[in-house]
């Protein structure tokens, strides 16, 4: 069912009703998805909700397996939620063969939904490359006056990693080929795959590649600030809130339950990466002057609340993490699409031509505040029940990395109140006359706004659905994790602590 | 009856909601009916509920209201769930009913503002959230809590935009808080970690069953919260930002920055008493932070030139008192200090908007002058207010919360002489700058004429706030004077009692000491800033002034420090360095191109050199092999 | 008769073939540029030749008569593009004909 | 000769008569169209006769050719190939005026050579077919003979290519000197009680340098460009696909037959070399302005890739070596065959100045080249995509990190220039184009695009058939 929801969105060509054919399109893939979500709505703790599998090319052992669970179907209704606001919002904006426009984002819809459907590692690297053409096009044709070194360097970045992993995929295919005798990339067989620990590890790396770079993680993260800024708005936002999404849900899908014991050695590294993603990306964020970049930049840091999240490997942390994802998605959305709008209005996403706004536009100045905040993590709103929960979990497994990353939450806070105040507060700079937000735009926003807020009150839709498949991922890291190795850091603290103060007592 | 509890704040967010999206088609009046409504009606419903409270004794002392699971996962569980007992009680009648006043008093106030529906919209929002931090169960939700009012006195500061100083004070504001907030969230996750809640009963259940007192946790959780508190409540180190908060209207300085908010630290730290008895190292240095700020800010308030800003520093320096008092244990008397002192404070924030507003704008006390005829009803009530901050003897409410906290922190066990003495120091300067205030504004000549008569929307909530100024005091007498308890007896089972030590000096004697300091301090105010006299105008041009109208020059301190190298750090490396890696790489490739493309130079016999070469260069290498 | 042994024979035609190798890389007349190819098939031919010879087979032989066939067929076609070169480009030069080439950046 | 020998060599008979029939009717009469008909005709009839011989299997026709599945298999991917190229070339030629119909029976002449170099396995059909092949060649890159390029093409291609066969056959020479044979097998078979003597490794070194140049790998590709250039579209896609495939294929059966990848001197040149050579291919497409020469360089880089399946030594590597040359073919096809299409009577469509704003105009097109260009750049949904999977995992299987390694970076290079060519067409320019393009001419393109989506999409059905096929008796 789900193959023929796929099927049928890419079969959805370019034609001149395209707006109204697209919107359509995501629209009732939504409603299926919503469906679905509250059909299951009781019964979350089978394997799968919807499983597809039928054979591709036997002769590798390559199945079209396409299977849904609680973490892809939240996933899911992220993508077309965003899919729909992406159209709508780039109803006026784009202009220029909208056919083509319209295909192209379907198409990349198309591609996440495969990448987060995909149970077979071929059909997985096979989507993950299929959004990347329509999307070089997204960027390169519709895009600001840097587009072309945009398209290319993010199409070149993230191609590079994904051969990587592809190049890891095959190993993994091989070592299973090898160790069992049946040469599958089926993703539930591949899970047991028996492997030295060298082997492990390198294949792991192959993987991270793509994901880190996805992410992007610091110090792979230098596509993603010209892929934003130059992006048309509706790919900035299907960028921010979905592309770098799969590159999350590699981590939680493919890297841990694969590689547990090399995930586990690697975690103090990828946390660091995490906490150097979130300072790193909140110092950038704060040194830019360009609207969109700056916005880009923060996702490097909410980012690394991801990568820190997927290391501490615990409940909590995987909850903060799959809650980040989707806020994230649509609290960056939004900003991105606040910038859109800003720049159909004054041309310019330079912060330093901007202010005084709010006297002109107090909506957009409104939501615009209420993503701001949350995307300094307010209570109340989504960000701030992710960045806890992951924080939380991350506090469990290591003290040191959780307290650095909580130092990026202020960081968080100076970077994002210079939005507010370089945008909406001061003086006006400019003569513009500006309209506020269109009913269209509303919408667009409006809807963002009430689920932010909702998921900021009543986190536990997202919890409750993304619970078993978590709690799958971190069962089968217990089962082939040697718990005695590594004692749990809060533990170590404490007693440290005690060593210490009882030597100063003596 | 206890799903009442849920209404106090939500019926502010109801109006918030109503008033944020609906405001441009509300007219100014509605706007007004609504803001000012919601919050009357929650300050009735915390009266009446309070009343059934107090008349109830509920069972454990508290009423607990819960409305569904807000996060449950890995383990960790938090309830949208409300908690009122005693302490909560006081809090919400404060904020409930002080801001009420100072919604009443917004009305004329801002009446003529083009942002009248955005004011009442963030004021709503901003009781709503203290109100959920303060009835809050858990942490969590306290954080909640603790973050919109965060947020609210951001937009509130900020509120007149247009003014770029403003937003900077805002965010100024917003970011040292949020510094302590950050500490607090910290140990919110070492609680979180340590008893896998984050319910402050169970929380406070379990810590003294787990940890020792002194345990090094204990101490470093309760640190980590004091740094909330300490943010919050604006004391040493993160003060610096109060002062620059009077960017917003008054009704806001005196609402949020003055009564309510500010004091949410003094809230938390008794909140979570148990935990800082716990680690009494933390609570000496309560004691000596409290100490410290209400000296320094004391001295910086002595030379303000602007009347808010003398207001706001004063803030600090009484806020100062109440961490002391809670640092010496005396937990009750801190909360009474904090309830006095938001009668008072609004009363003095309010009247000083007043003033401010009529005279077309103009903050400089030295260019005001004699409007004591002119404005009578102001002067009174501001003269009250100002006698009650400065605690004058046996008619004031400032007197009798102030001289407990001096008394206990001295004679309490966790007191100590030095504590007292600054404590008194304190309560002599604050004398002098109250009075020193007074009589810069109120008496000498006339130096700006008023617009006009304050209204009766003006005026009423003064009144009231005047009359509490006086009155509040008497519902907490001391031994000596009358053995009136009613509000500690109200806290008693919450609050731990404090421990006296041993040799106990009489407490008459601290009263007379300290009524002396007073008035002291009123007759050195009426001879230095009404006479006029020759020290206090040549230590107005001294460096020390202008060190201590820098506020103790923290912000430099700061600047230095963390500013500029955060500046400097966003000024370098704005292209990201990491980035040229990668368009070195692309630049190394060019240059492989180019030099490949120097051998494709089309000449064939060129072409046969290199096929030749290749093949002998081919045959060694495999030869050799 | 003297037998020579295989290798020295082979060697006599490596060095005919370096001679015609040599002759390609020095000469810029097209025409004794492609006289020199001549020169290094016949000399891999001549090496069919000794080592026919040496197996005793017939092989070689008949590699041999293909090989002639073959550079014959060749020469001809070759001498008719160089008639085609020097009518466009009245030259014989090898190294006048190179409008072929990578253009340089600057050229762009 | 037995009638079966008859049987077998059909197809090659078939492709030989052609031109001599061809020629006989040119002295009736000239007329292009029926040429053109009639060669469109025996392709066909070549391809059919294929599923005659293919029940006869492996059959070997001593001492010179060898019918099993890999050589049916290439024939029939050739002849596909040159049935499309007879197609180009017709649309390509309408535009010419002059002589046209001695065009196809060169073009049938070098198809026959690259038949023989399939079918060999004896070094005298394996110079013949290469001869035959070349000299062909010579001709039809020289044939607009009124274009300055191609009569420089012709006389480069001419030069080096043979002095690429004079070394071809001294190392050839070499090798029959010390072990008394001429067929493959029975070489591989001297080898293994001899060993590598340096005589032996001066001639397989120099034979090296005879595929080598025919495959343009480096340091003997340096003929590629300006020949691609200066040879008309049509031709340079034969000589892309068919003059390219059959070397490979000749060069695969050689080696396996010698067991080649077990000499570690052997493993590691033809290493060098094809690492070297994707990464000249590559940096030198990089910044190529010049569609013709982007596409040559991307080639000498394909063959790297394709030198892989070289040193694998197992079926599986004919296997993706088979597939990768299929899809490569039909991809180059596509590429060629635009440029065809687009080209006009004074020069080819060449400068990717030609290609600007196509989309625009010409979405249809656009979208040809756009996939041909994904596929040869490897990006799933295509043939090459998985092409280049297949190579890969070939690779990993017998343990060749270092060159899939190699792949997978040059890969990431090569999509820089591709990425360009697709720029190019969508990037909005005011230039227009009057194209008409015939029905035949539409029906390749369809067909191409279908090839590189069904391969890309469905690989299986070709994957099936090849792992029945790729044997080398």
């Amino acid at each position: 069912m789900a193959g023929g929801v796929i099927a049928w969105i890419t079969g959805k060509r370019s034609s001149l009703f395209s707006r109204y054919i697209s919107l359509a399109a995501l629209f009732i893939d939504f409603i299926i998805v919503v469906f679905i979500y509250f059909r299951n709505g009781i019964n979350l703790d089978k394997t799968w909700l919807i499983e597809y599998n039928t054979n591709w090319i036997p002769r590798f052992g390559i199945n079209l397996h396409l299977a849904m669970d609680g973490l892809s179907l939240l996933l899911l209704l992220l993508t077309f939620f965003i899919g729909i606001i992406a159209v709508l919002i780039s109803w006026k904006e784009i202009q220029t063969n909208t056919g083509f426009f319209h295909f192209n984002i379907l198409w990349i819809l198309s591609g996440i939904t495969g990448v987060f459907l995909s149970m077979d590692l071929f059909l997985f690297y096979f989507f993950w490359e299929v959004m990347l053409i329509p999307m070089y096009f997204l960027i390169g044709i519709w895009g600001h006056e840097n587009r072309i070194y945009a398209s290319y360097k993010f199409f070149i970045f993230t191609q590079a990693s994904g051969l990587l992993m592809f190049l890891a995929i095959l190993g993994l295919y091989l070592v299973h080929g090898n160790n069992t005798g049946t040469y599958t990339f089926d993703y539930q067989q591949l899970l047991v795959t028996p492997m030295g620990s060298a082997m492990e590890m390198l294949l792991m790396c192959g993987f991270l590649a793509a994901f880190l770079v996805k992410l992007p993680v610091v110090p792979f993260h230098s596509w993603l600030p010209d892929a934003h800024s130059e992006a048309p708005t509706a790919g900035s936002l299907i960028l921010a809130s979905l592309m770098l999404k799969t590159g999350a849900y590699g981590l939680l899908r493919f890297v841990v339950p694969i590689f547990p014991n090399a995930a586990a050695s690697f975690a103090p590294v990828g946390m660091a990466l995490g906490v150097i993603g979130i300072l790193y990306g909140a110092k950038l964020a704060f040194s830019q002057t360009d609207l969109k970049r700056l916005v880009a930049y923060t996702s490097v840091n909410h980012m690394g609340f991801i990568v820190l999240g997927v290391f501490a490997f615990n409940e909590l942390a995987y909850q903060g993490v799959v809650m980040q994802i989707i806020v994230h998605g649509i609290s960056t959305g939004a900003l991105f699409i606040i910038a859109g709008q800003l720049y159909e209005r004054m041309h310019t996403r330079d912060l330093n031509k901007m202010g005084g706004l709010w006297e002109h536009i107090p909506v957009m100045g409104g939501i615009g505040l209420i993503f701001v905040m949350a995307s300094l993590g307010l209570p109340g709103l989504g960000n701030f029940i992710a960045e806890f929960l992951t924080l939380s979990g991350v506090f469990k497994s290591s003290i040191l990395f959780a307290c650095l990353a909580s130092v990026g939450l202020v960081a968080g806070t100076i970077y994002s109140l210079r939005i507010m105040q370089k945008v909406f507060y001061g003086r006006q700079n400019s003569e513009h006359k500006m309209k506020d937000l269109s009913i269209r735009e509303s919408i667009a926003l409006g809807s963002m706004v009430i689920v932010i807020i909702y998921l900021g009150i009543f986190p536990q839709a997202v919890i409750r659905t993304a619970k078993p498949s978590i709690m799958k991922i971190l069962n089968i890291k217990e089962q082939s994790f040697d718990s005695k190795t590594r004692k749990v850091d809060y533990e170590l603290f404490n007693s440290v602590i005690e060593k210490e103060v009882s030597k100063a007592e003596k | 009856m206890t799903n009442y509890i849920g209404l106090i704040p939500a019926i502010p967010l109801l109006s918030f909601l109503i008033i944020a999206l609906l405001g441009k088609f509300i007219p100014r009046k509605g706007v007004a009916i609504l803001g000012v409504g919601s919050v009357t009606l929650s300050s009735l419903i915390t009266i009446v509920t309070g009343v059934n409270f107090i008349s109830s004794h509920p069972d454990g002392g508290a009423w607990i209201s819960t409305f569904y699971t807000w996060i449950n996962a890995g383990g960790f569980s938090a309830d949208i769930s409300f908690r009122l007992d005693s302490l909560s009680l006081i809090f919400c009648f404060v904020i409930t009913f002080v801001g009420t006043l100072i919604h009443l008093y917004s009305i004329e106030f801002m009446k003529d503002d083009e942002g009248f529906a955005r004011f009442f919209a963030y004021m709503n929002l901003f009781v709503s959230s203290m109100l959920i931090l303060v009835l809050a169960d858990n942490l969590l939700l306290l954080y909640f809590g603790w973050e919109g009012v965060g947020l609210c006195s951001y937009l509130l500061i900020g509120f007149w935009y247009k003014d770029p100083a403003n937003g900077a004070a805002a965010r100024k504001a917003f970011i040292v808080t949020r510094i302590g907030d950050t500490s607090m969230i910290i140990g919110l996750f070492l609680l979180f970690v340590s008893f896998g809640t984050l319910n402050i009963e169970s929380v406070m259940q379990q810590a003294p069953v787990k940890w020792s007192p002194g345990a090094p946790l204990a101490v470093i959780s309760a640190i980590l919260l004091l740094g909330g508190a300490l943010g919050k409540s604006a004391q040493l180190p993160l003060q610096t930002w109060l002062p620059d908060a009077m960017a917003g209207p008054s009704p806001v300085s005196a609402l949020i920055h003055a009564a309510t908010m500010v004091t949410a630290g003094v809230y938390l730290i008794a909140r979570m008493n148990v935990l800082f008895t716990l680690a009494p190292a933390v609570q000496t240095a309560i004691a000596v932070i409290g100490a410290a700020t209400l000296l320094i800010a004391g001295f910086s308030a002595l030379t303000q030139h602007d009347l808010k800003r003398v207001l706001a520093y004063s803030t600090i320096s009484q806020i100062g008192y109440m961490f002391l008092a809670l640092g010496v244990g005396a937990w009750s008397a801190a909360i009474f200090h904090f309830m006095i002192h938001a009668f008072f404070k609004a009363l003095l924030f309010l009247g000083a908007g007043s003033i401010i507003l009529l005279l077309h704008e103009e903050h400089d006390m030295f260019k005001m002058g004699g409007l004591r005829k002119k404005l009578p009803v102001i002067f009174i009530t501001f003269l009250i207010g100002g006698a009650s901050l400065s605690a004058l003897p046996l008619i004031t409410a400032g007197f009798y919360s102030k001289d407990q906290i001096l008394w206990l922190s001295w004679s309490s066990g966790m007191g100590s002489k030095w504590l007292w003495l600054a404590g008194i120091t304190g309560a002599f300067i604050t004398s002098l700058y109250t009075f020193r205030m007074i009589f810069l504004t109120f008496f000498g000549e006339l130096k700006i004429q008023p617009k006009h008569k304050p209204g009766l929307l003006m005026t009423i909530p003064l009144i009231i706030l005047a009359s509490l100024s006086l009155v509040g005091g008497f519902i907490e007498l001391p031994d000596n004077l009358g053995p009136i308890r009613l509000f500690s007896k109200l806290l008693t089972p919450l609050l731990p009692a404090i421990t006296l030590s041993n040799e106990t000096t009489p407490e008459w004697m601290f009263q007379i000491i300290s009524a002396i300091i007073s008035v002291g301090g009123i007759y050195l105010a009426y001879i230095f800033f009404y006479k006029k006299s020759a020290f206090s105008v040549s230590f107005g041009k001294s460096r020390l002034s202008y060190f201590f109208y820098k506020g103790w020059e923290f912000d430099r301190l700061y600047d230095i420090l963390f500013v500029r190298p955060i500046v400097w750090l966003s000024e370098i490396n704005k292209k990201d360095f990491i980035d040229k890696i990668y368009t070195c790489i692309a630049t190394a490739t060019g240059f492989f191109n180019m030099l490949l493309t120097k051998t494709q130079n089309g000449k064939l016999r060129w072409y046969v050199t290199v096929l030749t070469a290749g093949i002998i260069v081919l045959l060694t290498i495999m030869l050799i092999l | 008769m003297v037998t020579i042994s295989m290798e020295i024979q082979i060697l006599f035609a490596g060095a005919l073939f370096l001679t015609g190798l040599l002759g390609l890389l020095v000469r810029r007349n097209i025409i004794f540029m492609l006289l020199s190819i001549e020169i290094m098939l016949n000399s891999a031919a001549l090496v069919f030749i000794i080592a026919g010879s040496h197996w005793m087979q017939a092989d070689g032989q008949v590699m041999f008569i293909f090989i002639l066939t073959v550079s014959a067929a060749e020469v001809s076609v070759g001498l008719a593009l160089i008639l085609q070169m020097y009518h466009h480009y009245r030259t014989l030069d090898a190294d006048a004909i190179n409008r072929l080439h990578d253009k340089k950046e600057n050229e762009k | 000769m037995t009638r079966l020998d008859f049987l077998c060599l059909t197809p090659l008979m078939i492709v030989a008569s052609a031109p001599i029939i061809i020629m006989l009717t040119i002295t009736l009469s000239r007329n292009y169209k029926v040429v053109y008909g009639f060669s469109l005709f025996m392709f066909l009839a070549a391809f059919l006769s294929l599923f005659i011989v293919l029940p006869n299997t492996p059959y070997r026709i001593a001492p010179l050719f060898i019918f099993d599945n890999f050589s049916i298999l290439l024939l029939g991917a050739i002849y596909c190939a040159s049935f499309i190229i007879t197609v180009l070339s017709y649309i390509y030629l309408n535009h010419q005026g002059g002589e046209r119909e001695e065009y196809f029976i060169i073009l049938f002449v070098a198809t026959l050579g690259a038949s023989v170099l399939v079918t060999a396995n004896h070094f005298i059909s394996f110079f013949l077919g290469l001869e035959t092949l070349s000299i062909s060649l010579y001709v039809l890159v020289a044939y607009l003979k009124n274009r300055n390029y191609c009569i420089e093409a012709g006389v480069k291609f001419l030069v080096i290519a043979s002095v690429a066969t004079a070394f071809l056959l001294f190392g050839m020479g070499l090798i029959y000197a010390s072990t008394g044979t001429m067929d493959f097998k029975e070489i591989g078979v001297s080898l293994t009680s001899s060993g590598l003597t340096p005589l032996l490794v001066a001639g397989f070194g120099m034979m090296l340098v005879g595929i080598g140049f025919k495959l343009a790998l480096v340091p003997f590709h340096m003929w590629t460009p300006d020949v691609y250039q200066g040879a008309p579209a049509p031709v340079t896609g034969f000589i892309a696909t068919i003059s390219k495939g059959a070397v490979l294929a000749i060069a695969i059966r050689f080696f396996f037959d010698v067991h080649g990848y077990q000499y570690t001197a052997l493993v590691i040149i033809i290493t060098i070399i094809s690492v070297l050579s994707m990464f000249t291919g590559n940096l030198l497409a990089l910044k190529q302005t010049n569609l013709k020469r982007l596409l040559a360089y991307s080639s000498i880089a394909h063959l790297g890739y394709l030198l892989i399946t070289l040193l694998t030594g197992t079926s599986y590597g004919i296997q993706a070596a088979v597939f990768y040359l299929v899809s490569y073919m039909i991809t180059t096809l596509g590429a060629f065959g635009v440029i065809s299409i687009l080209s006009i009577c004074e020069r080819d469509a060449e400068d990717l100045e030609d290609l600007k704003g196509l989309f625009w105009k010409n979405p249809w097109i656009a979208i040809v080249m756009s996939l041909t260009v994904l596929s040869l750049a490897g990006i799933p949904l295509t043939a090459g995509f998985i092409a280049k999977f297949y190579l890969v995992l070939a690779g990993l299987k017998s343990g060749l990190w270092v060159l899939a390694i190699s792949l997978i970076l040059n890969t990431v290079i090569s999509l820089y220039y591709y990425l360009r060519v697709i720029k190019t067409m969508f990037t909005v320019s005011e230039k227009d184009y009057k194209l008409n393009i015939s029905f035949t001419g539409n029906l390749v393109l369809v067909i191409i695009v279908i090839g590189i989506l069904f391969l890309g999409i469905l690989p299986s059905f070709l994957t099936e058939i090849i792992s029945g096929f790729s044997t080398i008796n």
